[in-house]
């Protein structure tokens, strides 16, 4: 028996007015693991991102981060707090992330303030500029309105939004896939770097196989609100065991790829709804 | 090559930006053969889609143009009235998001059948007719009950393929595809592009197709242009792009690019952020990211020079190309 | 002619007019200043007593240190516009500070709460607004007798759904923004999150409204003092004075009547074309 | 959210059935809101300070016969609610809202004498809109240049000029100063109507035409710059076929609404037109009887200003769920 894993989701559910969205899903992680859930769109895997930050309530099935129970929705403000300590989120859209009328400087500090109360405002402004420097941003971007940056350096101030709380597990709900290409890489290289120097675990919300690859150990493959297949992520992509899974490894363009229309005829024969 | 279908010298587009007219196609010259597909790939704000926008006179207001957009020997620019309905007629147009490029309140069959009826003066039945078999060419089975819903009771991946089908049904001459599959699921996107890929070989269409994902383009495309703030800066071959790119940014986005089949220690992402053609400096627009530029690269404008069968905008292209080759075989 | 040389018409006139309107936009803003200055130092400013009636005067036309002339009561008509500016203003921008008051807290509860309290509140907004705003006025000054408290609090309560309805859908825009959810995995609490948060990036759309509330205000409290169920007579007013003029219109002596109405129309465009603005920056952010 | 990934195809009956869901739901809360409405009307009465036979006599000192009488016939004595239901039976079921004090008749023959006027006053002004207001609208944002600039200039203006102004300056224009219109009354036969009418009518239509034009603009405008009709423009579709099938049929939604709701708000401003034109309408009678306090006449005419405002907007409502295939049952789209 090793270590508590910092992330457990059991047999987690969610109903929207009748439509199962998400059913029975089980998965967990290592603390400084990183999990890939990937699917496409209708298959609740942003379903399962929200209810593990606790922004939506699961209809059945428990979640627990670092030991601690979040199946149901806090009750109390110590209780968030406390919450938002052990799980925190990087959406997808940079553009809407961040309020436009607060700079990074205050974005962080609000979270500081909020996480550590007992700091004083010096030791505050140091770890802005500590957390400033993690993402690597400067001094000038880390006072300018979120409309003056482009799409990455937003990102990076939600990054480091994200690592502000210190949390132990950060869900990134396609964080970069709004993001061109070369920006994508530097994101990507600024997320294991994040991983390697704090210890933090990453559950990897994504339908970009190529971004799974990189920056995941594990995955799980989501259709339907049902996990299909699960293992190490080099596994599952280099021997996907399920058509559904295999079909989705060949969508993705490659050099030399040609597009069939044959694929769509096979995970609908494999997998009828 | 064939005789071009369209071709493009030396275009430049201003557009308005806050009242003041800015820069985002720098000196873009293309061409594009009869039953030729060409690729234009690029980040956002690299001009790509301006491009598309011009040849299919679909600029925003304000926009000043100079160079030549030619097309059955007329420039497309200052085509008129008939002439233009005529090119119109000729050209057809798929966008990334097919929701807002298909009236809401009126029904698929009264979209797909419009332009038929109106300026083909097909009749009522007969274009239905047509308009449920072009549906049966995408994949789409039941044609008749589609035509008779509205555009939001179809996913965002069948409407696609009723924008395609609609738009091959007046049988045009040229396709301008813009980000067709950006919006759709991969799997989605197999489908649709082989779709599109097939029916255009068929009919012997020619396709200019925009996006930002180079293998994308390199799958159904002869060849690729590159653009990167606002000027193209490398054509080729779209298989040789990957083996043999001559331009640097070229190579950088082929290595930037994470890979399905193995994961890399560190991603080869070059600094700083893509420009828009008005932002870019003096010299080489590229020059301040590029890893490989000198001091010259600063200083002017590189001109375009044929290279090995491709077309590239770099100074020190012939020197750097068997480094360029290496830094993606390396990553492959 | 085609449909793009059409929008392109358009548009190579627009930077002459974006000047233009610049230049629109600070004269309505200096006629609001003025209305407010006005509003407050109106009646010290009239040069004569504006109930000071002397009806050899009725209805004589400008003369020298009466540059509007005299009413039917031979009352100074400049000073009556000048002290009538306040209470022609004055109630209007209370109806409007209730009304977006009480709108605002509805539409950040109702889009924040969501489920069933949004729904039974947007249930009762839409009953509310089955009522015109004048109807439920007359209504109250029917029960309550003619004065300015029945309308003005009558007129709060029929504009709050009115606003509630407009700032709860940006409220719910809002509130789906990622950057909120953001505040929210932090553990901040929802007050502190519509405090700071919510309600600041609302409240371009508040200014929009409010400014734009005022000129219907305006209009229907005026409407009110006209029909004699507001400010009653001989109190100087824009709106009973276009009452109180009536008899003199019907005998040619328009004046009262006119120079009033213009008053409060020239107030009017002046917030509306303001207030159009304000709403066109704040949806264009 | 990604819950939902296949939508429920629908077609020409499922919309058909969608419409007729959403045409009942709003014909239930028709009910609600008119229940509600009449509520608030007759509950009015007992917010009043004092008690509510000084209310209802309008604070005039009466006989003691005259106050049991009051008393009898409003039933002042039994609980409120079911003084609410006996006078919500008696206005339903008998058409009888109680006895005028000031008329010296029942409501309801002054509301049916009166009624003739203000509805006819409120269709013409109706009418103007539509056609003046929408026709502005259209001239506007398809021409654009000076047409454009001359009209916005002018229903900017337009639209800030209360009624009553307008009807002062009609009046004191037309019918005292240039004498081609009556000042006062409401005429004999269809042409004396209209004649007497037109004033009035303008009056009572002008903001409103200017502000259903300036929506219209709008409309027209922010259609003319979707990408459906960028695409439609690519497919070459000639500039009529574009403007009357993607551009008119497109605008005429929110068009169609803001008509509608301006229409419905006529009434509330008739009383002050037809006070200026002395038309003895039922706006007139409105603020005359809440003048002298006569409460049976408020109530009954209140109660039927608000019932033909309820009904218009539940008529735009449903045109809108006609005009517009994407309302599902129970919500608007959009």
């Amino acid at each position: 028996m090793t270590e508590e894993p910092v992330l457990r989701v059991t047999g987690l559910r969610r109903e929207f007015g009748g439509v199962v969205a998400v059913d029975g899903v089980d998965f967990e992680i290592p603390r400084g693991g990183s999990l890939a859930i990937v699917g496409e769109s209708g298959s609740g895997k942003s379903t399962v991102a929200n209810m593990v930050v606790g922004l939506c309530a699961p209809t059945a099935g428990t979640i627990t981060a670092c030991g601690r129970d979040r199946s149901r929705p806090a009750r109390s403000a110590k209780e968030r707090r406390l919450r938002g300590r052990e799980v925190q989120i990087v959406f997808q859209d940079p553009y809407a992330s961040l309020d436009p009328r607060h700079c990074a400087e205050q974005t962080l500090d609000e979270v500081l303030r909020l996480h550590r109360a007992d700091d004083g405002k010096q030791q505050r402004q140091a770890r802005v500029a500590e957390l400033g420097d993690l993402v690597g941003l400067d001094a000038r971007q880390m006072r300018a309105r979120p409309r003056a940056l482009s799409g990455g350096q937003r990102q990076r101030i939600a990054i480091a939004r994200a690592l502000a709380a210190e949390p132990e597990v950060i869900i990134l709900d396609e964080s970069v896939a709004a993001l061109d290409v070369l920006v994508q890489a530097q994101v990507l290289n600024l997320l294991a770097d994040i991983r390697e120097r704090t210890g933090v675990s990453y559950l990897l919300i994504s339908h970009d196989l190529g971004v799974v690859r990189q920056i995941t150990d594990e995955t799980v493959v989501m259709r339907r609100g049902r996990i299909i297949e699960r293992g190490p992520t080099a596994d599952v992509l280099a021997h996907p065991r399920q058509p559904y899974t295999q079909v989705l490894r060949d969508s993705v363009p490659h050099a030399g790829w040609k597009p069939t229309r044959a694929l769509r005829a096979l995970t609908e024969g494999a997998q009828p709804s | 090559m064939t005789v071009p279908v369209l071709e493009v010298d030396r275009l430049v587009v201003d557009v308005l930006v806050e009242g003041e007219p800015r820069t985002v196609l720098h000196e873009v010259s293309l061409s594009l053969g009869e039953g030729e597909a060409l690729g234009l790939v690029g980040e956002s704000g690299s001009g790509k889609s301006m491009t598309a926008r011009a040849v299919a006179r679909l600029l925003p207001p304000g926009a000043r143009t100079s160079g030549t957009i030619r097309y059955g020997g007329h420039d497309v620019r200052t085509l008129k009235g008939g002439a233009l309905r005529d090119y119109r007629g000729d050209v057809a147009l798929v966008f990334q998001d097919p929701r807002a490029h298909v009236n809401p309140v009126r029904r698929i069959g009264d979209f797909m059948t419009e332009a038929l009826r109106t300026l083909h003066g097909v009749d009522k039945h007969t274009a239905a007719k047509r308009a449920a078999a072009a549906l049966a060419d995408v994949g789409i089975a039941d044609g008749e009950r589609r035509l008779e819903q509205y555009p939001h009771e179809l996913s965002g991946g069948l409407l696609q393929r009723v924008v395609i089908a609609t738009m091959l049904l007046t049988e045009p001459k040229l396709l301008l595809a813009d980000e067709p599959t950006t919006a759709l699921d991969v799997t989605t996107q197999a489908e649709v592009m082989a779709i599109l890929d097939e029916l255009r070989q068929e009919r012997g269409m020619a396709l200019l197709f925009i996006t930002h994902d180079l293998d994308l383009a390199g799958a159904v495309c002869d060849r690729t242009a590159v653009m990167y703030a606002g000027q193209i800066v490398e054509t080729r071959e779209s298989a040789k792009l990957h083996e043999d790119p001559l331009h640097p940014y070229t190579a950088a986005l082929v290595t930037a690019r994470p890979a399905v089949d193995r994961a890399v220690d560190r991603l080869a992402a070059i600094p700083g952020r893509s420009v828009s053609a008005f932002e870019a400096p003096d010299g080489c627009p590229f020059a301040p990211r590029c890893p490989h530029a000198v001091d010259a690269c600063h200083q002017e404008r590189p001109p375009a020079e044929y290279v090995d069968g491709g077309l590239v905008r770099c100074i020190r292209a012939d020197e750097l190309r068997g480094r360029l080759a290496e830094e993606v075989a390396f990553h492959d | 002619m085609t449909i793009a040389a059409s929008v392109l018409d358009g548009v190579r006139t627009r930077r002459r007019r974006v000047a233009g309107n610049t230049v629109v936009v600070w004269v309505c803003a200096a006629i609001v200043g003025l209305a407010l200055l006005l509003a407050v130092f109106g009646p010290a400013l009239a040069p004569h007593d504006p109930d000071a009636a002397d009806l050899t005067y009725a209805n004589v036309g400008p003369v020298a240190g009466h540059p509007l002339g005299f009413d039917s009561q031979g009352r100074d008509l400049l000073s009556r516009l000048l002290a009538g500016a306040r209470t022609s203003m004055a109630g209007p921008a209370l109806v409007v500070v209730l009304a977006m008051a009480g709108g605002t807290v509805l539409a950040v509860v109702s889009a924040w709460a969501g489920r069933w309290i949004d729904a039974t509140l947007s249930a009762v907004m839409d009953v509310l607004f089955a009522f015109p705003a004048v109807l439920l006025a007359v209504l109250a000054a029917a029960v309550f007798g003619p004065g300015l408290t029945a309308p003005t609090l009558v007129l709060a309560l029929a504009y709050t759904p009115y606003v509630a309805r407009v700032l709860r859908g940006a409220a719910l825009r809002e509130r789906a923004q990622p950057y909120i959810a953001a505040c929210e995995v932090q553990g901040l609490s929802a007050f502190t999150i519509c405090l700071r948060h919510l309600v600041p990036n609302i409240a371009p759309m508040m200014a929009a409204q409010g400014t734009l509330l005022f000129g219907y205000a305006m209009v229907d409290f005026a409407a009110i003092s006209f029909m004699g169920l507001g400010v009653q007579p001989p109190t100087s007013d824009w709106g009973v004075m276009v009452s109180t003029g009536q008899p003199g219109v019907l005998q040619g002596y328009p004046a009262e009547s006119l120079t009033a109405g213009l008053c409060i129309v020239v107030v009017v465009v002046a917030v509306n074309l303001l207030g159009e603005r304000l709403s066109q920056r704040s949806e264009g952010r | 959210m990604t819950a939902v990934a296949v939508r429920p195809a629908g077609h020409r009956s499922g919309r058909a059935t969608g419409v007729a869901r959403f045409v009942a739901r709003r014909l239930v809360m028709l009910v609600a809101t008119l229940f509600t409405s009449s509520f608030v009307i007759f509950g009015a009465l007992y917010l009043a300070p004092g008690d509510a036979v000084s209310t209802l006599s309008g604070s005039r000192t009466l006989s003691p016969q005259a106050v049991a009488a009051l008393r009898e016939q409003y039933h002042l004595d039994d609980p409120f609610l079911a003084r609410y239901f006996q006078w919500l039976g008696d206005t339903l079921l008998h058409g009888d809202l109680g006895t005028s004090i000031t008329y010296r008749e029942d409501v309801s023959s002054v509301i049916a004498a009166r009624m003739g006027v203000t509805f006819q006053l409120v269709l013409y002004a109706a009418l103007i809109i539509v056609v003046v207001g929408v026709g502005l609208g259209l001239l506007s944002g398809l021409r654009g240049g000076v047409v454009d600039t001359s009209i916005l200039v002018v229903t900017t203006v337009f639209a800030a000029v209360p009624s009553f102004v307008a009807a002062t300056v009609l009046l004191s224009a037309f019918a005292v100063g240039l004498g081609w219109f009556p000042a006062v009354g409401t005429g004999e036969g269809l042409a004396g109507t209209l004649w007497h009418l037109t004033l009035p009518a303008v009056a009572l239509a002008l903001a409103s035409l200017a502000i259903v034009s300036r929506i219209t603009r709008v409309a027209v405008r922010t259609e003319l710059g979707r990408e459906h009709v960028q695409t439609a423009i690519s497919r070459g579709i000639p500039y009529p076929a574009l403007v009357r099938r993607h551009v008119l049929r497109n605008a005429s939604i929110p068009v169609t609404t803001v008509v509608g709701i301006t229409i419905a708000s006529l009434f509330g401003m008739s009383a002050v037109v037809e006070q200026t034109f002395g038309l003895g309408g039922l706006g007139s009678a409105l603020v005359e009887a809440s003048l002298a306090r006569d409460v049976a006449v408020v109530q009954g005419v209140a109660l039927v200003f608000v019932t033909a405002f309820v009904v218009v907007n539940t008529l735009v409502d449903v045109a809108y769920a006609v005009l517009d295939p994407r309302v599902k049952a129970g919500s608007r789209a959009s």
